[in-house]
């Protein structure tokens, strides 16, 4: 009986078989993102924002590559926010449904995990993890099209220091996870040469919901800049209410986000005065058509900073394709290189990263800094990195 | 095979030898074949079944003398980050870095086991849990050695030849295959009888000389010991390595294994990973209602098929053989 | 560091936590106690109950003091339909009801997924007044939970010591063969039981969302809360549970305070070991057999 | 006849609850010797402690000349020392054949590796073992029954199957915790008639029960315990009819009633 059931199930996996690849004139682009757990809004929103982008240009009858034109379409899975999730989505990507351009992941870990399973040029993979190993200067087929916290973190704390001339102490609260234990150095070297004093650096595990204590600490300690880091929006909201309630009168920044609307709703009136970036300003006149075509697709759902960047991204892709006049996985890179200056959603493109990463790989953009003010997000300043 | 498998109780009188050995041959092809006729994908999510039944394995072994480990993941950690620290810091040879993954976790097992033994049924089901969340605030705070939350990427694999799936998936199906086979025969011997014995009644089995509690700790250690070699070659096979993969949520999955397959006979964590890794690829497009259909899958297994799915098909048999031998009249 | 002023304020915070962790631990407790079912769902009971909360008092507009009872009671009815489909098949079975429930866990929670995605929400603060008495802040979000916790928890012990079905709980949970040949209705009281312990989960899990946040995650934490309770207090008994959750509520929000959230982890999990290994009872528990 | 189990001064508190208080008696060999007394007298948490399932607070037992306070459960067994129960004395998942097969274990070589690999003297025992078992079988008339798992058996035979897994063991000295109690007098019957048997082939028994003609029939002595204590001990004819054995009984009649 053992033996039969080891057939059985053998012959089982074995009828799992993919179906054969599409035909010549069909581009697969693949979407690794969470869609389960915590980070599924950002996922949902990676998605959509690709899904956009693959519509405009069906729309325009498909991507010219040389003499071919292509229908583009998207295979999307779930990587769970973990490591092993992320090689099995690059995996099946690249063995499974044979693609070769990869929007996401979205989380340090399973970035990494997919690069090593993409390495050597399998794929062009344009991620947005924040952690400082994504871009080495091997990885030759590997973008970041999100800024990450060293790129933004320097300009967002010098604007503090400008409009913020007296305050010193700092304390840091930050998950425990991948991206915190990543970001936090980063952070306290861009506060200590600001001139700022960090004080506490509290790391928090992840599904916590009384941050009393945390807050507790932070006015005894007489801080005057609270940093939530990469908290998710869910407990930036509570730390912020918990801290307003406690009598805290500092400043609370976010380095890192976006959560502006889910402060706000969680912490209602207590929200007045948080101040975080924003990667795009939705509310500008050269967001409007993306803000339109994703209302008539999606409705009345929020619409989150992954749309934009990877609708960005996307483009930015089909551009460097056309360029190419292939889809070959090395001359895409080097065409990806050289969009240097080709005008995009974010304006005009900038590659950094040389001196940090010793690759050029990092998108760079502008950045928002958005205030609560009178209940309502505000962007209130536009910094560049 | 037949003498691996000896045992006093085997069903297989019905069964003519020839056919048997005609069936284990075709198994043994079937799955020797498989990553020829799969394509890389499939190969990758075979090769990862076939780990997980190693540890699963042992999980049934510590079941089987009726203990739930919730710590068993966090073995399987133990054994992971011993052999990837081993090899990337102090480059030693994979197959010492192995073998240390799995003495690792049975050192630890042997350490700790003698003192978490002394509790039973739910008050060993937590205090594994506690433990297991305490290996995996350790690998997740202790960042000079495990990487932290990010873990460790870019493991080598144990050697060059290896970084191709399908290579791998004959070194999983080798591992799988002998750790099969080690706990089938250790359950058909005298120590599997005197597990049984204690998973009945422990006051008993000590009544009748076998000693319950040393017993105990052997299987225990065994069982961490085939979750730390899983745990080394996962590793070495994703290539990344963090402490997300060894939480309780991991251990649960060992549990559900093991329950929907069966927790009676070491067919049940086997067939139970791969229908566990299979379900999902049956539920697309249904993935948002995969854990609720998972969860449902649980209590009604629990409720109606103490079994598992392995007592399904032992009906299922019988229901076919009394239906054959009412028409053969 | 060590200044009154703080030490209060970290009292009250630990009182607080105190109280909704008793709520949870005792509906816990009482299922154990009476059915010998470790029921893994007791976390997600809690999440139901804050989602009731945020139906009746936010979609209905009903009065916060209102909404909070309706919402435990909805849930307790709903969880009787469970208790008669799924739990009711595992009584005094210890090791599968405890798989079967933690079937029922991950079935509800990826239910409230489907339901209502996976972002945290909030429900808007009934009481946003805060009062400073001198250097403590206390907001009045908090003085109606621990407020609406003592009421409970006087409800529960009235009903436990003063009526029939509460005699009966007693009797069953302390010898179930004896309540049985005496003439005792245990699947009525089991029915009770599990209703009175869902609707104490559902209450204390609108408190966490009026107080914290919601999310379909959201019953991990008070399940993992209820478990250290009852380690310290002794699975079964009352008082224990009661004790359990004043030490851990007030021990955490110090330890927390002052030597930050990790060693909290550290020190709780440490805790939970020793005891087990020590004083399986509980801290107050007596030992068995 | 020699002495096989001394015990002496024995003793027990739970929290300062003396459950089992200075007793002494002795069990030589070929001896049949009853434990009585009324309920909550202390006889099955003697037998508990004379077994090693706990541990006495004072006192001391020898078993064939050998201090053995305290031992664990399957040492003794080992020994030659091996109880039944009052109430779980089947693997109730097991067949007939494998009940008896675990009991087989405390009287043979317990290597670990012999039996994983099957090497040849191994299997030789273990054949050796099974003519053994069948023949056990044979003798208490559960030949036929050998395929047929415990939980399905009568209650009579489930007590019959308990036993014969104990005597697998091939004790010297059997503790039998109740082996009557709810059982029809003509099964109790047979019970007594086999312990007798049992005797006969050279193993002592202490008995542990309710039934005092079922005892009176079968004990060459009894020992009788009082709220912990050792009230009386002597031949079966003179304990049966000593006032104070009534009195003692009759009285938590009353105070039960």
């Amino acid at each position: 009986m053992r033996t039969t059931l080891l057939a059985a199930a053998a012959l089982a996996l074995a009828a799992l078989i993919n179906p054969p690849q599409g035909a010549a004139a069909d581009l697969k682009l693949g979407v690794i993102a969470p869609l389960s757990g915590g980070g599924t809004d950002w996922g949902i929103g990676t998605q959509r924002g690709v899904e956009l982008a693959v519509d405009e240009i069906n729309a325009a009858g498909g991507l010219r590559v040389g003499s071919e034109t292509y229908r583009v379409s998207t295979v999307t899975y779930d990587d769970q926010y973990s490591g092993q999730g992320g090689t099995t989505a690059a995996t099946r990507l690249i063995e499974g449904d044979g693609v070769k351009f990869i929007f996401g992941p979205l989380g340090s870990t399973p970035v990494l995990a997919a690069q090593a399973v993409a390495a050597p040029g399998k794929a062009v993979i344009l991620s947005s993890g924040y952690s400082p190993r994504i871009l080495t200067p091997q990885g030759r087929h590997n973008f970041r099209v999100t800024l990450a916290t060293p790129e933004f973190a320097p300009a967002f704390i010098g604007w503090l220091r400008r409009t913020n001339a007296q305050a010193k102490r700092v304390g840091i609260i930050s998950p425990n996870d991948a991206t915190g234990q990543s970001v936090v150095p980063i952070l306290v070297d861009a506060y200590k040469k600001a001139g700022f004093e960090v004080v506490l650096d509290e790391k928090v595990e992840r599904g916590t919901s009384d941050f009393t204590p945390l807050v507790t600490r932070m006015i005894a300690q007489r801080i005057e800049v609270i940093e939530l880091d990469s908290s998710t929006p869910g407990d930036a909201g509570l730390i912020v209410k918990q801290a307003r309630q406690l009598g805290y009168r500092g400043m609370i920044m976010q380095t890192g986000g976006p959560a502006i609307d889910e402060v706000v709703n969680i912490a209602g009136g207590l929200a007045e005065g948080y101040t975080t970036m924003e990667w795009f300003d939705a509310g500008s006149p050269e967001a409007a058509p993306l803000v339109a075509a994703y209302r008539a697709k999606y409705g009345k759902a929020p619409m989150n900073a992954f749309v934009p960047i990877m609708y960005n991204a996307a483009k930015l892709l089909f551009e460097a394709v056309k360029r190419a006049g292939s889809t070959d996985v090395t001359a895409v890179s080097a065409e990806l290189e050289k969009l240097e200056g080709h005008p995009s959603l974010f304006g005009a493109v900038r590659w950094g990263g040389q001196e940090r990463y010793g690759i050029n790989h990092q998108l760079m953009t502008d950045f928002f800094i958005a205030q609560v003010k009178q209940g309502k997000p505000t962007v209130i300043d536009r910094v560049r990195p | 095979m037949a003498l691996l498998l000896d045992s006093d109780d085997a069903p297989s009188a019905r069964w003519r030898p020839l056919a048997r050995w005609a069936a284990w041959a075709a198994a043994a092809a079937a799955l020797l074949a498989f990553p020829l006729a799969a394509g890389g994908f499939l190969t990758h999510t075979a090769t990862l079944v076939l780990l997980t039944v190693i540890g699963a394995a042992g999980f049934h072994l510590i079941l089987r003398v009726g203990l739930v480990s919730l710590g068993h993941a966090a073995f399987a950690g133990i054994g992971g980050y011993t052999s990837v620290i081993l090899m990337m810091t102090f480059g030693l040879p994979w197959i010492v870095c192995f073998v240390a993954g799995g003495v690792s976790a049975a050192a630890l097992a042997l350490l700790v086991g003698p003192i978490v033994l002394r509790l039973k049924g739910v008050y060993f089901v937590l205090i594994t849990f506690t433990f297991g969340e305490i290996l995996r605030l350790i690998f997740n705070d202790w960042q000079s050695m495990t990487g932290g939350a990010n873990g460790i990427s870019h493991i080598p694999p144990p050697w060059p030849a290896l970084m191709d799936t399908r290579a791998y998936y004959y070194l999983a199906l080798f591992a799988a295959g002998a750790a099969i086979l080690f706990c089938a025969r250790l359950l058909a011997s005298d120590f599997g009888r005197k597990m049984d014995a204690i998973r009945e009644s422990e006051s008993l089995a000590e009544a009748n000389g076998i000693p319950v509690f040393a017993v105990k700790v052997i299987v225990f250690a065994i069982g961490c010991t085939l979750a730390g070699l899983q745990g080394s070659l996962q590793a070495h096979f994703i290539r990344l390595i963090s402490p997300l993969a060894y939480s309780f949520q991991e251990s649960l999955n060992f549990l559900v294994m093991n329950v929907v397959g069966g927790s009676n006979s070491l067919v049940g964590p086997i067939v139970g990973t791969v229908f566990l890794v299979a379900l999902p690829e049956f539920l697309r497009g249904w993935v948002e209602y995969q854990f609720i259909i998972y969860g449902v899958i649980l209590v009604v297994v629990m409720a109606a098929l103490p079994g598992g799915l392995v007592e399904l098909w032992q009906r299922a048999c019988r229901w076919i053989t009394s239906l054959s031998t009412r028409s053969g009249r | 560091m060590f200044t009154f002023a703080i030490l209060s304020q970290i009292a009250l915070n630990g009182i607080t936590l105190s109280a909704i962790y008793i709520l949870v631990a005792l509906g816990f407790t009482l299922i154990f106690g009476v059915m010998r079912i470790v029921n893994f769902a007791h976390g997600e009971f809690a999440m139901l109950g804050g989602f009731a909360l945020s139906f009746f008092y936010v979609s209905l507009g009903l009065h916060f003091l209102v909404a909070l009872p309706i919402a435990a009671v909805a849930v307790g009815a709903f969880s009787l339909v469970l208790e008669r489909v799924v739990y009711r098949r595992f009584y005094q079975r210890e090791m599968p009801g405890m798989i079967a429930s933690l079937g029922v866990s991950i079935a509800l929670m990826y239910g409230g997924v489907a339901l209502w995605g996976t972002h945290q929400r909030s429900i808007p603060s009934a009481f946003s007044a805060v009062y400073t008495i001198g250097p403590i802040f206390v907001t009045a979000e908090r003085v109606v939970v621990i407020g609406v916790c003592l009421v409970s928890l006087a409800l529960f012990y009235l009903v436990l010591r003063f009526t029939r079905i509460g005699l009966a709980m007693r009797v069953v949970a302390e010898d179930r063969i004896t309540a049985e040949a005496q003439g005792i209705d245990t699947v009525a009281t089991y029915r009770f039981a599990f209703f009175i312990s869902t609707a104490m989960a559902a209450l204390a899990g609108g408190l966490i969302g009026q107080l914290f946040s919601l999310s379909p995650f959201m019953g991990l934490m008070p399940l993992v809360k209820a478990f250290i309770v009852v380690i310290l207090g002794g699975l079964g008994g009352i008082l224990g549970a009661a004790i359990g959750g004043l030490v851990l509520g007030l021990g955490e929000s110090f330890v927390s305070t002052f030597y930050g959230a990790s060693a909290a982890q550290f020190i709780s999990f440490g805790l939970i070991i020793a005891i087990l290994l020590f004083r399986p009872q509980g801290l107050v528990g007596r030992k068995e057999g | 006849m020699s002495v096989l189990l001394a015990v002496q001064g024995l003793g027990k508190s739970f929290r300062g609850l003396r459950a089992v208080n200075d007793v002494s008696f002795d069990i030589r060999e070929r001896e049949i010797v009853g434990l009585i007394g009324p309920n909550g007298a202390g006889k099955t948490t003697a037998i508990n402690l004379i077994s090693g399932a706990i541990r006495p607070t004072s006192g001391v037992v020898r078993f064939r000349g050998a201090d053995v306070t305290g031992m664990p459960a399957h040492r003794l067994a080992r020994l030659g020392l091996i109880r039944t129960f009052q109430a779980t004395n089947v693997y109730a998942g097991k067949t007939v054949f494998e009940n008896v097969y675990v009991g087989t274990f405390s009287s043979r070589p317990s290597g670990f590796w012999p039996s994983l690999l099957l090497t040849a003297a191994f299997r030789r025992e273990r054949e050796q073992t099974r003519s053994r078992i069948e023949a056990l079988l044979e003798d208490l008339g559960l030949r036929d029954l050998a395929d047929t798992p415990a939980a399905d058996l009568p209650y009579g035979y489930q007590k019959m199957l308990g036993l014969a897994t104990a005597l697998a063991g091939k004790p010297k000295l059997i503790m039998l915790d109740e082996p009557a109690a709810g059982l029809s007098a003509e099964e109790a019957d047979l019970i007594s008639v086999l312990i007798g048997r049992v005797r006969d082939q050279g193993v002592s028994v202490l008995v542990v029960d309710h039934n005092m003609r079922f005892m009176a029939k079968i004990c060459n002595r009894m020992v009788v315990l009082h709220h912990g204590m050792e009230l009386t001990s002597g031949p079966t004819a003179d304990v049966v009819r000593d006032p104070r054995v009534l009195e003692a009984y009759l009285g938590t009649e009353h105070s039960v009633a």
